[in-house]
């Protein structure tokens, strides 16, 4: 496949090699920040490079299956959960130590 | 009387003897206790004596044998409780109870100090009790049972003054050498039952019978022989296993007559001739046997010489006159084995019984530096001593002559004899005529070292007399049941060899002409009666007519003398190179095995599962991005060994 | 398409959520009406136990029945029965732990309950769950339920790190499970578990990479909530902070349910082919591999630990490494009886493993006298002294733990390896095997400390009567199951076999 | 029902100890119980047959079905003396401890009662679980006696002692596993199964050479459980630990009757299952018993405490008792079998005056003793007993069995056999040495102790040993009155061994209804191959 043809016609690869970028992305996200909300949100990415892989599947289906365009919304209610259950943890942890850089929670080890 | 019901009698007197007054254990009533004692010896002997009565007359049987129950049976193994008197044992039986009686009784006398005569006197009849197992047994287990029984009973008496630990010391040295002879015996009855399939006398010399002499050294029957002549060494005090014997003089005298002298220790000639059907037929172990005997009987003879304890002489003398028996035995001169053994039995018996009467006048001294001149004083112990003196060193007609003489013609002149063995018998004679002298001369003789207004030295009373004359003649008429053929000629009614008749029967006899005349046989005689009869006056020239002569000799020999005044250092020699080195290699064993090696690898396991436990700690470092990682490697590491396989996955850490 | 969408059995089967999600509200409702004053927690705890009985009944009552519901994205059968009847014991016992406990009897229990019983509806879900992204849908609502409780531990300052962690990694592990499942979807074209077995062999034999980077991130996700090393980092942290009855709640349900669903995903499609994924040696090394160092890392962890509770999250770590082994064994076998003879297995390791640690955790909970106390080994000594009734329970609980007979621990192992011996795991058997003698050393030391030291003299003792009711039934239960261990086999293995 | 009740007796007398309100009831309701469960077990003699090899008093109830396991219980002349040793053991441990056991008595007597149990289930089972369960929960209570009525060290020995235990019985496990499929594999059955007598009948693969194939590793796997129970050289190391923390009826259960569990397992499971690798592999046994022997001899000797020297003596004892197993002739199994029982007397004996002395002086240190024999008469009588028993002085019991199986291991392998006899030397070296140390000479600092003189044993200690010195004294005399119920059996195992099967012995038709449907059920198992 000629260079220009892999970069014109976009395909499932693309999006796939797309959602994985971002996976990767939020993935670094989670281990190299310090910061406890950009933690948060770097698992929201990942969370959402997965909903890319879900509506490329689905799109990309030779039967044209419509079960991974669904399940996204499942995907999106539950990212709203874990990032309402997160912050409210977030919020607990900082009025308790007033403190968002991760590596201060590190009392429990051993 | 039935045979059983003899037998019964024969050994349970003694074991009942030995259990009333192991009842009654604290009794200080020595009298009552040595009266019961005594009592069921004597029981013994008499029923002894009946049963002996049936082998007499013309159709008499070769044997009574009687069985009374199985004691083991296992597979093949069967082992009754069977019990026999037959030509061999008959002499044996005899001595035993007979003079066992003898010195049961010296023992009221000896014993009337001490503070637990009962247990002496349990002591001393179990003794007796498992002796009369070791002879009657019919099977080698029975024999090997009273043969550690008596063993087990040497070490009670031994130790019988236990307070003091050098006695005690001495009890356990008995024991376990005599453990490490009963090891070969037992070794001994494997072999042969693993060859014969059978452990019983009778059947073991039927079924040899036939079989062809062993020549070299490791069929099965040599082999088996050594292993038992390994038991008759501890038991019998030969050459290397015989150090226990002058140790065993701690016990109370009256033991070492009884146990160290007339009967335990001899049970290893009496074994060898027992099986001396078997034993001919290996003649190298006989060889072994014969030069083992003779080396014994000069070794020991030459530290008698030196020897300052009156009963430590005796009781070399005793391991020299025990050589004698087995050079006997080696030669295949069984029944003068067995002659000796008898006539050694009276007179060293009454030897001992006298210097137990010595010591007990004494106020137990021992060392016959601080004797002399006891001639006036113990003028009974003194005559009987005399006579036991005369049958030792082979003067005829003393008992002593035609025993000793018996076994140096035939270690002359048998098949299997050789002239060095006759040599080394007469060098070990003419050593014995020497410390025997030197014995009598410097305990009765000459003039007293002891101070005569501090020790009244008193003879002893009668019940101590009466064994003692009673053994004296003994000794010196025993010898006429063996009167040798070539003197039995010359004398008026050509009497016969009465004991070689007697067990012509029983025992084997090497195959082979006998060399050597009758002349010979006078020649020899003659020399070895002169030898000793020289080797005697020199010792009393020594000692009686010029004292300090000794030690000129000894300043003039040192070396030979420190040789032999510490015993050729043998005991030092088995303490450092053998005793010490175990206990302290054993220390090192548990050490380096036990403590270093084992529990330091359990140890080591244990600390490895600990360093990793720490390590699996140390990975749980409480950030918890650390962990996401963790996580984040493993999913790594599964896409490339998924993806690639284990090569790609090995590559990446640089496999 | 003539059947409803939504049928009367349907709503049956799933009658049981109800029934929790119904009286968790309760007292909920109860505050909200009270003026956000807090009901009396014995009330509280009644309604929600009785949530708990009656939605025990009801799954009770169906055992037996096989019905695939909701789409097919419900199954409800044998192992569902089991594994739901395991929440709810573990789940129940955990209630009353949280009843007596220090550190949850505050103005906050009539949420926690609500919590408990609603993470507890999530399992359920989990349990059933025949579609991997309902699944996922069941272990969020678990988890987020279980976020909330742990950080809930009045005043303690450890749980809320504890929480956070948990959330985070446990948020993160979800994103790697869902990204599994979306490559799944797009490489077999459904998320349902029966579809997705029927597959596996053909996806395995094309070298379907996608495939395989899917099912590796699926079986990471479980492998995250059961912690199987090295996804197990934060079981020892969340277990000490989190409040003793939240901890045992957890170390017991949670790894019942998320195995239930580990089974259905190993399961076979075909009773006729070997066609789990485990026909793939690689699956099977890799599998083997963090079995076998999940059950070598947390019993030699836990050699050096004295924090009571961290030693059981390591021995929890452990137990799920000689579960794996049991699921293996259940993917591995080439015949569906044997297949299914190892799921029983699992079952009944699960059901052993559940008895043992509600056991411990409630010793626990009757030790800590303080908020925030953290129990070590040291402060049991003396405890055989004090109450021999606690102890002698205790130790019959320990000895089953270390799997000594006849207690019913000996007899999860014994059939678990037996199951692995079965299939010529000899390997997976032998580690087992070497590794439960290095945990037999720490299972010791309680022991130690209960009858062997010399007694302390801080030794508080709470009156928590139905936590000491607990530890008493769960090590009489203990003892019980282990003789007649063959009813409770029989029992699961009747139930199992209603999958086919 | 009999071997039931004999099991059982024990467990149910535990509960009732438990029950009681007040302490001073519990030691005479223990030795009362425990003289009844002896007595029970008496009720052997009545029903036993020793003509016969077959199992007898079989009990079989089906336990995990699915698994092939049973509660399948019977007793043949291979346990028949070891359940009495063990039962007759226990009321003398009992009044033996009367007052060495001085805290917490009511949980001692239990342990003691569950832990006989145990030992008299494993004994008596015929199934290898059922076994096994057994096996391992003797540890149990063994891990409590030592560990809190114990030494100052006792967690570290009790810990090494259940560690090592559970380690090779572990091992042991996963080969039971492997049999029992073996077992469904093989047999006309195709029936998973843990019922000795059908495993019997497997005949499992075997390269002679190879260390890789199903029948030695089998044969190690249970070798080393047994070997470390036994324990033979060099597993060892957690015995004298273990005997020198222990209080003394810990020593004398643990010494009298636990070891015998694995030199039992060797004779019922490993040779008969294994004959192939027994036979090759013998001579490993017949050398690291003589290496046991010896060792422990030579360890025993250099001893400074008399417990762990006594202990030191069981490594060699129990190195006789593996030589006599693996002559895997007629005498050495025989002497074997006589051989456990005698070290449980002779041991036991020696663990109980041993003990009583410490009770005295509070030290075990051989050096502060000294002169014993003076003071103490009576204790010094019975100890020497003992002490010739333990170096098979004959006329005692000690001597049947240690010939017996130097017999043997001489016709197995002269060379070992030979070296073995140092034994009987180094025996006497350390046992008398010791006497010597201990009981003669001046008195030593303990003895002359003025200000705590020691008395004499009582009444009571007397009637302890009483029965030990009987025995010692009877099996020593008349051996072929106990040899003769384990002769056929052994014979039978000996002769067999390659193709070594085991029948059922038929109950009279008098006996207990519920053993006949056993026995029926179980026949209708293990003949229906036979008919096809």
């Amino acid at each position: 496949m000629p260079i220009n043809d892999a970069l014109l016609n976009v395909g499932l690869s693309h999006y796939l090699i797309l959602s994985a970028l971002l996976f990767t992305l939020g993935l670094l996200g989670v281990l190299l920040r310090r910061n406890v909300i950009v933690i948060l949100m770097s698992i929201e990415l990942m969370l959402n490079a997965v909903n890319i892989t879900f509506v490329a599947f689905s799109r990309y289906s030779p039967t044209a299956n419509m079960d991974g365009q669904a399940m996204v919304f499942f995907v999106m209610t539950i990212a709203a959960a874990e990032a309402a259950v997160g912050l409210a943890l977030a919020t607990t942890i900082f009025k308790k130590f007033r403190e968002v850089n991760i590596r201060y929670f590190e009392h429990l080890k051993g | 009387m039935q045979a059983e019901f003899l037998f019964a009698i024969l050994l349970l007197a003694p074991l009942i003897g030995f259990i009333i007054n192991g009842l009654r254990w604290k009794s200080k009533n020595y009298l009552l206790a040595g009266s019961i004692a005594t009592g069921a010896v004597a029981i013994s002997f008499i029923a002894a004596v009946l049963v002996v009565m049936k082998l007499f007359g013309a159709d008499a049987p070769k044997a009574v044998t009687v069985e009374y129950f199985k004691w083991m049976a296992v597979g093949g193994l069967e082992v009754p409780v069977a019990f026999v008197i037959d030509h061999i044992s008959a002499l044996m039986v005899l001595v035993v109870t007979g003079v066992g009686t003898l010195i049961h009784l010296f023992s009221i006398g000896y014993m009337s100090h001490d503070e637990r005569p009962s247990k002496y006197f349990a002591y001393l009849n179990f003794f007796l009790f498992n002796m009369l197992l070791l002879i009657l047994g019919e099977n080698l287990l029975l024999m090997f049972v009273g043969w550690e029984g008596v063993g087990l009973c040497s070490y009670l008496l031994i130790g019988f003054w236990f307070s003091d630990k050098e006695k005690a010391a001495a009890g356990m040295k008995a024991f376990v050498t005599n453990r490490i002879g009963d090891a070969g015996f037992l070794l001994g009855i494997f072999t042969i039952f693993f060859l014969l399939g059978t452990v019983s006398f009778d059947e073991i010399i039927s079924k040899v019978a036939g079989m062809p002499v062993e020549v070299g050294w490791s069929g099965p029957i040599t082999l088996a022989a050594l292993f038992l002549f390994i038991g008759a060494m501890g038991k019998s005090a030969q050459i290397p296993l015989y150090v226990w014997l002058p140790d065993a003089m701690a016990g109370p005298t009256p033991v070492s007559a009884l146990i160290h002298a007339a009967t335990m220790v001899t049970a290893g000639v009496y074994m060898i001739v027992r099986l001396s059907p078997l034993f001919i037929l290996a003649p190298n172990a006989l060889h072994v046997v014969a030069v083992v005997g003779a080396a014994t009987a000069v070794f020991a003879a030459t530290i008698g010489i030196t020897q300052f304890d009156i009963k430590k002489v005796l009781a070399y003398s005793t391991v020299s006159q025990l050589g004698f028996m087995f050079l006997a035995c080696g030669v295949g001169a069984f029944g003068a084995a067995m002659f000796h053994l008898v006539t050694h039995a009276f007179f060293k018996a009454l030897m001992f019984l006298g210097s137990g009467s010595v010591i007990h006048a004494m106020h137990e001294e021992q060392d016959i530096r601080k004797m002399g001149g006891l001639k006036k004083y113990l003028p009974i112990t003194h005559a009987t001593f005399v006579v036991g003196w005369i049958a030792i060193i082979g003067i005829p007609p003393f008992a002593g002559f035609f025993s000793k003489d018996e076994i140096l013609w035939k270690a002359f002149s048998s098949p299997l004899g050789h002239k060095g063995l006759w040599a080394a018998g007469v060098i070990g004679a003419a050593c014995t005529a020497f410390y025997m002298t030197r014995l009598m001369a410097l305990t009765f003789w000459g003039k007293p070292r002891f101070d005569e207004h501090k020790t009244h030295p008193h003879e002893a009373p009668p019940s101590m007399a009466i064994p003692l004359i009673v053994l004296a003649i003994l000794s010196a008429i025993g010898g006429f049941m063996g009167i040798p053929h070539v003197i039995g000629e010359i004398l008026p009614g050509h009497p016969g060899n009465w004991l070689e008749h007697w067990l012509a029967g029983s025992i084997a006899a090497p195959a082979g002409e006998a060399h050597g005349s009758a002349i010979m046989e006078w020649i020899l005689m003659g020399i070895s009666v002169s030898i000793a009869g020289l080797a005697a006056l020199l010792a009393f020239s020594f000692y009686v007519i010029e004292p300090d002569r000794p030690k000129q000799w000894a300043a003039r020999l040192p070396g030979l003398h420190r040789l032999l005044e510490n015993k050729y250092f043998v005991d030092e020699f088995y303490f450092e190179r053998i005793i010490n080195p175990l206990v302290s290699g054993s220390k090192a064993l548990w050490a380096f095995v036990d403590v270093n090696f084992i529990d330091r690898a359990t140890f080591v396991v244990g600390d490895f599962v600990r360093g990793m436990g720490s390590t699996a700690r140390t990975l749980q470092t409480g950030n918890m991005q650390q962990y996401a990682l963790y996580i984040s490697i493993a999913i790594a590491l599964m896409f490339v060994y998924l993806l690639e396989g284990p090569k790609r996955l090995a590559e990446l850490f640089g496999g | 398409m003539t059947t409803p969408l939504v049928s009367l059995k349907d709503m049956l089967v799933v009658a049981p959520m109800f029934a929790l999600l119904f009286m968790s509200l309760i007292p909920v409702m109860i505050k909200v009406f009270n003026g956000n004053k807090e009901p009396k927690p014995f009330v509280t705890v009644v309604y929600a136990l009785l949530g708990v009985i009656v939605a025990g009944g009801l799954t009770a009552s169906l055992a037996g029945m096989k019905h695939v519901a909701f789409s097919e994205s419900i199954v409800f059968d044998g192992m569902a029965v089991w594994g739901s009847l395991l929440v709810l014991i573990s789940g129940g016992f955990s209630l009353m732990l949280a009843y007596d406990h220090v550190e949850t009897d505050g103005r906050q229990f009539s949420e926690q309950c609500f919590l408990m019983l609603g993470s507890m509806i999530g399992m359920l879900i989990v349990v059933m769950s025949n579609d991997l992204i309902v699944t996922f849908l069941g272990i969020e609502m678990m988890s987020l339920c279980l976020y909330i409780l742990v950080a809930m531990s009045r005043e303690h300052t450890l749980s809320k790190e504890a929480a956070f962690k948990y959330f985070v990694l446990g948020s993160f592990a979800s994103a790697v499970f869902l990204y599994g499942i979306a490559l799944l979807y797009g490489t077999v074209g459904s998320t349902q578990n029966p579809v997705v077995t029927a597959k596996v062999a053909e996806l395995l034999a094309n070298h379907n990479q996608l495939f395989y980077l899917g099912l590796a991130m699926v079986i990471i996700g479980f492998a995250f909530k059961v912690s199987i090393f090295p996804f197990h980092a934060w079981t020892p942290d969340v277990y000490q902070g989190a409040s003793t009855p939240i901890t045992a709640f957890m170390a017991t349900a949670v790894k019942a349910a998320t195995f239930i669903a580990i089974l259905r995903l190993f399961q076979h499609a075909d009773p006729a082919t070997r066609s789990s994924f485990l026909a793939e040696p690689k699956f099977l090394s890799v599998l083997s591999w963090l079995a076998v160092l999940s059950m070598l890392l947390g019993n030699v962890a836990a050699v050096m630990q004295n924090n009571f509770k961290r030693i059981l999250a390591y021995s929890s770590i452990s137990h799920s490494g000689y579960l794996l082994v049991g699921v293996i064994t259940a993917g591995f076998a080439e015949r569906i009886e044997s297949s299914l003879a190892a799921t029983t297995v699992v079952l009944f390791y699960l059901f052993s493993y559940t008895l043992m640690t509600l056991g411990a955790f409630s010793l626990i909970g009757i030790l800590e006298k303080q908020v925030g106390h953290s129990l070590t080994v040291d402060d049991l000594k003396g405890l055989a002294s004090r109450s021999p009734v606690l102890a002698g329970a205790l130790a019959i609980i320990m000895f089953s733990l270390a799997g000594v007979p006849p207690t019913i621990g000996f007899f999860a192992k014994f059939s678990l390896f037996g199951a692995a011996i079965e299939q010529n795991l000899y390997w997976l058997a032998f580690w087992g095997v070497m590794t439960s003698v290095v945990a037999v050393f720490y299972y010791l030391r309680p022991v130690v400390a209960m009858y062997m030291a010399e007694a302390s003299e801080t030794l508080v003792l709470r009156p928590a009567v139905l936590t000491r009711m607990t530890l008493v039934l769960t090590a009489i239960a203990t003892i019980i199951f282990g003789l007649a261990s063959s009813p409770v086999l029989e029992f699961v293995s009747e139930s199992v076999l209603t999958r086919l | 029902m009999l071997l039931s009740l004999i099991v059982f007796m024990p467990l149910v007398s535990a509960i009732l100890i438990s029950l009681l309100p007040k302490e001073n009831w519990i030691r005479p309701t223990a030795l009362f119980l425990g003289l009844a469960q002896f007595v029970v077990s008496l009720v052997l003699f009545a029903q036993y047959d020793p003509s016969t090899p077959a199992l007898q008093l079989v009990e079989f109830v089906p336990w995990v079905p699915a698994l092939g396991v049973s509660y399948f219980l019977g007793i043949d002349g291979i346990s028949f003396w070891l359940v009495l040793l063990t039962t007759f053991l226990l009321p003398v441990v009992i009044l033996g401890s009367w007052t060495a056991i001085d805290k917490k008595p009511k949980g001692f007597h239990i342990a003691l009662f569950v832990l006989q149990t145990a030992m008299l289930g494993s004994f008596v089972a015929m199934d290898l679980v059922l076994f096994y369960v057994f096996f391992e929960l003797s540890l149990v209570p063994m891990y409590f006696i030592v560990g809190i009525w114990g030494g100052t060290r006792r967690i570290y020995a009790t810990t090494k002692f259940f560690i090592y235990t559970m380690l090779g019985s572990l091992l042991m496990l996963l080969a039971i596993i492997y049999l029992m499929f073996t077992a469904q594999e093989v047999l006309p059955a195709k029936q998973m199964t843990a019922n000795i007598l059908e495993l019997y009948k497997l005949d499992i693969p075997f390269i002679a050479g190879q260390f890789l194939n199903p029948q030695t590793l089998l044969f190690f796997a249970f070798s080393v459980a047994f070997a470390i129970k036994v324990p033979m050289f060099p597993f060892h190391t957690w015995l004298p630990d273990a005997h020198v923390e222990a209080p003394t009826p810990g020593s004398v259960v643990l010494a009298g009757v636990m070891l015998k569990m694995g030199s039992y397992g060797f004779l019922r499971f490993v040779i008969p299952l294994f004959p192939e690798a027994s036979e090759h592999y013998a001579w490993v046994f017949l050398f690291l018993g003589v290496v046991g022997i010896i060792y422990g001899a030579l360890v025993a000797m250099v001893q400074p405490d008399v417990k762990k020297l006594v202990a030191y003596s069981s490594v060699s004892h129990m190195g006789y008792v593996m030589m006599g197993l693996f002559a895997l002739n007629t005498y050495g199994v025989t002497g074997s079998i006589y051989q456990m029982l005698n070290h449980g007397i002779s041991t036991g004996a020696l663990f109980l005056l041993v003990g009583m002395i410490y009770e005295r002086t509070h030290s075990r240190e051989i050096e502060k003793y000294g002169g014993l024999a003076k003071v103490l008469p009576i204790f010094t009588i019975l100890f020497f007993i003992v002490t010739l028993s333990s170096i098979a002085v004959p006329m005692t019991n000690g001597f049947v069995g240690e010939f017996l199986i130097l017999l043997g291991a001489f016709e197995a392998s002269m060379f070992f056999g030979s070296l073995a006899v140092i034994g009987v030397v180094l025996g006497a070296v350390y046992m008398l040495w010791m006497f010597k140390r201990m009981f003669f000479g001046e008195e030593g600092e303990l003895v002359s102790d003025k200000k705590h003189p020691l008395h004499d044993l009582s009444l009571r200690e007397m009637v302890v040993m009483a029965p030990l010195i009987v025995l010692i004294f009877w099996m020593g005399l008349l051996p072929n009155q106990f040899l003769q119920y384990s002769k056929v059996s052994v014979e039978h195992l000996v002769s067999t061994k390659d193709a070594y099967q085991l029948s059922i012995h038929t109950p009279q038709p008098e006996s207990d209804a519920q053993l006949a449907f056993g026995m029926k059920f179980f026949k209708s198992v293990a003949q229906a191959p036979e008919a096809k």
